[in-house]
């Protein structure tokens, strides 16, 4: 049994229900959450390109180092990539929350301080 | 010898750690000058890089890795004249922007130059690196430092909301550029970006198309190109205006950076059969742009959202210089940006000027109020004949390379395309200048509608002069786009530099075996420019007839404008898609995206 | 655009792009086949030439260090910009907390979570700590550390109440804490400069493999990350706490 | 192994989804609780223990935490 493209389908469908999250999204909040979970599409995608079938995590400190290891780069990417989405989730909550207080309202239809 | 590649990032980061502590306990007086002295010495370092890379392709990686069996381990930074240029560029920005601070916020922490700092780190970083991944890093650290200043002024409603406009555009841009890096690395296995063009080869498929397309619109959306523009005009309108110079000057023009730089190291010889297809896109993106930008710029009434959609129209002329693939349109470009950066900042700091001033930056409520200001109504005026394409500014130059350059491929008609992307822009500005500071036209109460925003005061109240460290940055900065357009050495310097640029064999020996290969020849028969002088002349005395047009048109069309209507209902259409709506943002920028990728697909495979 | 109008555009072209993405990663070779060179690479070269038995700590915060140092900035940037945005504005003033605010009675906390958190609280220090030090060996390091240590002061606030966590006035401290943990890592790596060496170039002996110091400055750079992280988290969470809890409301209004 | 694996994909796949097409902010940052949890077990099951740290340590602690805090401030105002 072989994996396939699995987690790359998954990847590209999580693209697009993030990016259809934040099109119809009528809160912000919910914007945010979206805006996470078009980032995890990137997680997935990265994981899959790094994976070897039957091979082990790159910890070499209990095996020896010639044993067959998945891609430790791909890894230490998604952990870069994982800490800059909540670093710039929180910036997107802290400008939502203001907004709130600004405008009143979470809402993206009624923000009009802008147009044209 | 001092190790230098490093220092444009690292100073400025470490010195924004430092900036904190010193925040907690003293003055702001004692932030400035830590900040201002970094700044300048950043400046210092990137300009000795722009000399010393001239002699040869600068290759640093850090930890020392370096490549091992020609694989590379770490991360490089790979500097020749044009990267250290646009590092150069940011960061005399940053000084500009910084010496004209130091009398505009009237209450401001730390924190303001501690971000301005980040920002000046990761753009600098984002010029010199040679790694696809340090690329996306910088990219996000550079948009995570300008969405905090971007809404800077939480106290109003709109700055709060173009912030997260910019800040979710943005985001999905990063994504988009991520994923086509993931897709790089799944095609090729490696990052550095001469690595993965060696890898590539010439090869071409479905996986490089798709790759490309991502990175390529993910970049176009800090490039602010039609339709992935929508967030720079609501960054720009409510961001405090030092910050708006470095967005205009340069953070936009370096998204358009790093597609030319990926293009050349990753891309060119694998898509070197399908070139006119990819030319053929990427005019269609830079007309677009050029229309879009222009005439959106031309119905604002808000200084700065003016400024900012002018920004867009010069955006779409640097696409054509890019997208026409030639050394010749490619050096246009490089001086496009080089002459629109200095002039737009110049005309920020204008407006910033007449904000602390006069308290409004709108047009119709300042008219005639602009009187007292006269050197900033000269530096003003001045800047928006250079957008236009007046003679001596670099702008002038790069429209005119990108020209020949077009005529060159039997593609004479361009030209036009330029004239009216520039005269639309160069045309506002003068409105602005001959209604706010001459007292122009006529009192009209629903005259053309512009951007309804709501922005608030950046100083406490209306002054009675303007300091000299606000109107010293924006004449020297005019003064500097007209010395880039005069001197033949740097035309000169610039061709040679985008040789080096376009040279995709040097880079990649350079990097991956250490080879030097010093391809910087300043060209023996420089191209005589000045002999083409009308045509500047020319789109200047359009814009002047354009303005002349629109201030007095009750008097000289009785009965109407002719074909004012259909016209009045085409821009009220356009007007209405910037609406303001992230959604709808995001929404044009799927369907960007979808057609762009499309065309590709079509026209190549 | 109205919701419908948005939705409908958005569906045609969001399916182009979808079945164009698809498209694309068709072309790659199927998962679970092969890695790269690259990561083959690493994977034998970690351990002889850096003694560091986790490869992914290895590329972290040594091969790609550099990245690192950028993520660590966007962190300590995104901390700084949220302070930036949540200042109290001119036109705003701090009212009482919220104890005092009208129908807002904060209860205090049980004394079954009193304890709860009380209890926990030293094992976690603990186990933050661990995971700092040890990333070089096992999965872990700096970042997940940093935000260990950080849920050990919020513990604090649940264990007191949010009185007593404000009256600590750590926030000068931590925010030294956050730009001591950035200028930490730069100064790692500048030392190698000062050496003679490339930025980032590891300074240290390397203890055998698997020893706590066997990274040579890895620990140090996976310390000042932690110290940071930690600091980080913690001004963010603070930030919001003070946001949500106490009443900013308009001058005069 | 594979199974495994298959099974969590399957389940992000669904559960993303929900995250998308929960309205409700409160009943939503649970189901991202839970989405960001799967993604953990995700990471461990591909040979990822590092990441699979950081994100239960991102999505479990942090995450939560922001938006609480935010829906809070947000509810408070109202």
């Amino acid at each position: 049994m072989k994996m396939g493209f699995g987690p790359y389908v998954l990847a590209a469908w999580l693209f697009f229900i993030g990016l259809y999250g934040i099109v119809t999204s009528r809160n912000l909040f919910h914007l945010i959450l979206c805006i996470s979970i078009l980032q995890s599409s990137s997680y997935v995608l990265l994981l899959g390109i790094g994976y070897r079938t039957g091979a082990v995590a790159p910890v070499f400190s209990d095996i020896p180092v010639n044993t067959p290891a998945v891609d430790p780069i791909v890894q230490a990417l998604v952990l870069t990539d994982i800490v800059i989405e909540v670093t710039v989730l929180a910036l997107l909550l802290t400008l939502a929350v203001q907004i709130h207080k600004r405008h009143g309202t979470l809402d993206p239809d009624k923000l009009s301080a802008i147009r044209g | 010898m001092p190790p230098l590649p490093p220092l444009p990032v690292v100073v400025p980061l470490l010195m924004a750690a430092v900036l904190v502590a010193l925040g907690l306990f003293f003055e702001r007086r004692v932030i400035e000058i830590p900040a201002i002295v970094t700044a300048l010495g950043v400046t210092a370092i990137c300009l000795i890089l722009v000399v010393r890379s001239s002699h040869g392709l600068i290759v640093y990686w850090f930890g020392g890795w370096a490549p091992i069996d020609h694989i590379a381990l770490g991360i490089s930074f790979v500097i020749d004249p044009i990267g250290a240029g646009m590092a150069t560029l940011c960061s005399l920005l940053v000084v500009a922007a910084f010496i004209f601070s130091l009398k505009y916020f009237d209450a401001v922490g730390s924190l303001f130059h501690v971000l301005m700092l980040v920002f000046l780190g990761a753009m600098c970083g984002f010029s010199l690196t040679g790694d696809a991944f340090n690329l996306f890093v910088f990219f996000e650290l550079m948009s995570a430092a300008a969405f905090a200043l971007c809404g800077y002024k939480t106290e109003a409603r709109a700055p709060v909301q173009g912030a997260l406009n910019f800040a979710v555009t943005n985001t999905v841009g990063a994504f988009m550029v991520l994923t086509g890096i993931a897709l790089l690395y799944g095609r090729t296995g490696a990052l550095n970006l001469a690595q993965i063009g060696q890898a590539l080869g010439s090869q071409m498929d479905r996986t490089v198309i798709v790759a490309f397309t991502l990175v390529t619109a993910g970049f176009l959306i800090k490039a602010a190109a039609v339709p992935f523009h929508f967030w720079l005009a609501d960054a720009h309108a409510v961001a405090p205006t030092p910050v708006c110079v470095l967005f205009s000057g340069v953070m936009v023009e370096l998204g358009l950076y790093a597609v030319a730089r990926i293009y050349w190291v990753v891309f060119s010889s694998a898509f070197s059969s399908h070139a006119s297809a990819l030319r053929s896109v990427f005019m269609g993106l830079g007309i677009l742009t050029c229309l879009v930008g222009g005439t959106m710029c031309y119905v604002q009434t808000h200084v700065k959202r003016m400024l900012a959609f002018s920004t867009v129209s010069h955006v779409g002329v640097m696409i054509l210089g890019f997208g026409l693939l030639t050394p010749l349109a490619l050096g246009g470009m490089a001086m496009e940006v080089v002459g629109h950066g200095m002039v737009k900042s110049a005309l920020f700091f204008c407006s910033g000027i007449v904000l602390h001033r006069l308290g409004d930056v709108d047009e119709m409520r300042l008219r005639g109020l602009g009187s007292r200001l006269t050197g900033t109504g000269v530096v003003f005026a001045l800047g928006g004949l250079a957008l236009a394409g007046l003679p001596p500014f670099g702008t002038f130059v790069g429209d005119l390379l990108i020209e020949q350059s077009a005529r060159g491929m039997g593609l004479a008609w361009l030209r036009w395309i330029i004239i009216v992307a520039a005269v639309l822009s160069g045309a506002a500005i003068v409105r602005f200048v001959a209604r706010a500071f001459w007292g122009w036209g006529y009192y009209e109460k629903e005259a053309v509608k512009g951007a309804k925003i709501e922005t608030g005061q950046e100083t406490e109240k209306s002054h009675f002069r303007s300091p000299m460290v606000m109107v010293g940055p924006a004449a020297i900065l005019i003064a500097l786009g007209i010395a880039a357009g005069v001197s033949r050495q740097f035309l000169a310097a610039i061709e040679a530099s985008v040789n080096v640029f376009q040279n995709r064999q040097a880079y990649i020996a350079a990097v991956l075996s250490g080879a030097h290969i010093n391809s910087f020849q300043l060209p023996a028969a420089q191209p005589r420019v000045f002999g083409y002088a009308f045509v500047g002349l020319f789109a200047v005395a359009l814009a002047f007839v354009l303005v002349v047009l629109t201030l007095f048109r009750s008097q000289l069309f009785e009965s109407g404008v002719p074909g004012g209507s259909v016209v009045r209902h085409g821009v009220e259409c356009l007007q209405r898609c910037h609406s303001g709506h992230v959604g709808d943002y995001v929404t044009w920028l799927v369907i960007g995206v979808t057609i762009f990728g499309g065309a590709l697909l079509i026209l190549m495979g | 655009m109205s919701l419908r109008t948005r939705t409908r555009l958005f569906l045609a072209a969001g399916m182009g792009l979808l079945a164009f993405f698809i498209y694309g990663l068709l072309g790659l070779p199927p998962v679970g086949q092969q890695i790269s060179g690259y990561a083959t690479k690493l994977n034998s070269l970690t351990v002889p030439a850096r003694h560091i038995t986790d490869t992914v700590t290895a590329v972290n915060f040594d091969f790609r260090g550099f990245d690192t140092m950028g993520e660590e900035y966007i962190l300590f940037t995104s901390v700084m910009g949220v302070l930036l945005l949540f200042r109290t504005q001119r036109d705003e003033v701090e009212e009482a907390p919220r104890n005092h605010a009208p129908g807002r009675q904060a209860p205090p906390s049980s004394d079954a979570v009193r304890v709860c958190a009380l209890s926990l609280m030293a094992p976690t220090l603990l186990f933050g700590i661990y995971t700092v030090t040890h990333g070089q060996i096992n999965p872990g390091g700096g970042f997940q550390g940093g935000v260990i240590l950080a849920t050990v002061l919020l513990f604090v606030f649940l264990a007191g109440d949010y009185e007593i966590f404000r009256k600590m006035d750590a926030h000068r401290a931590v925010e030294l804490a956050e730009s001591a943990g950035a200028a930490g890592f730069v100064l790692v790596g500048l030392a190698a400069i000062i050496l003679n060496k490339p930025f980032l170039e590891n300074v240290l002996p390397l203890a055998p493999a698997g020893t706590v110091l066997s990274g040579g400055t890895v620990p140090l750079i996976s310390l000042s990350v932690g110290i940071e992280v930690g600091a980080g988290i913690l001004l963010l969470s603070t930030a919001f706490l003070e946001e949500a809890l106490v009443l900013k409301s308009k001058k005069g209004g | 192994m594979i199974i495994l694996q298959g099974l969590i994909l399957a389940l992000i796949g669904v559960a993303g989804t929900a995250v998308v097409l929960t309205r409700k902010p409160l009943a939503q940052i649970i189901v991202m609780s839970f989405y960001g949890l799967l993604l953990g077990l995700m990471f461990f099951a591909f040979q990822a223990p590092d990441v699979a740290f950081s994100q239960i340590v991102v999505g479990a602690v942090a995450m939560p935490l922001l938006f609480l805090l935010a829906l809070t401030k947000v509810r408070r105002n109202e």
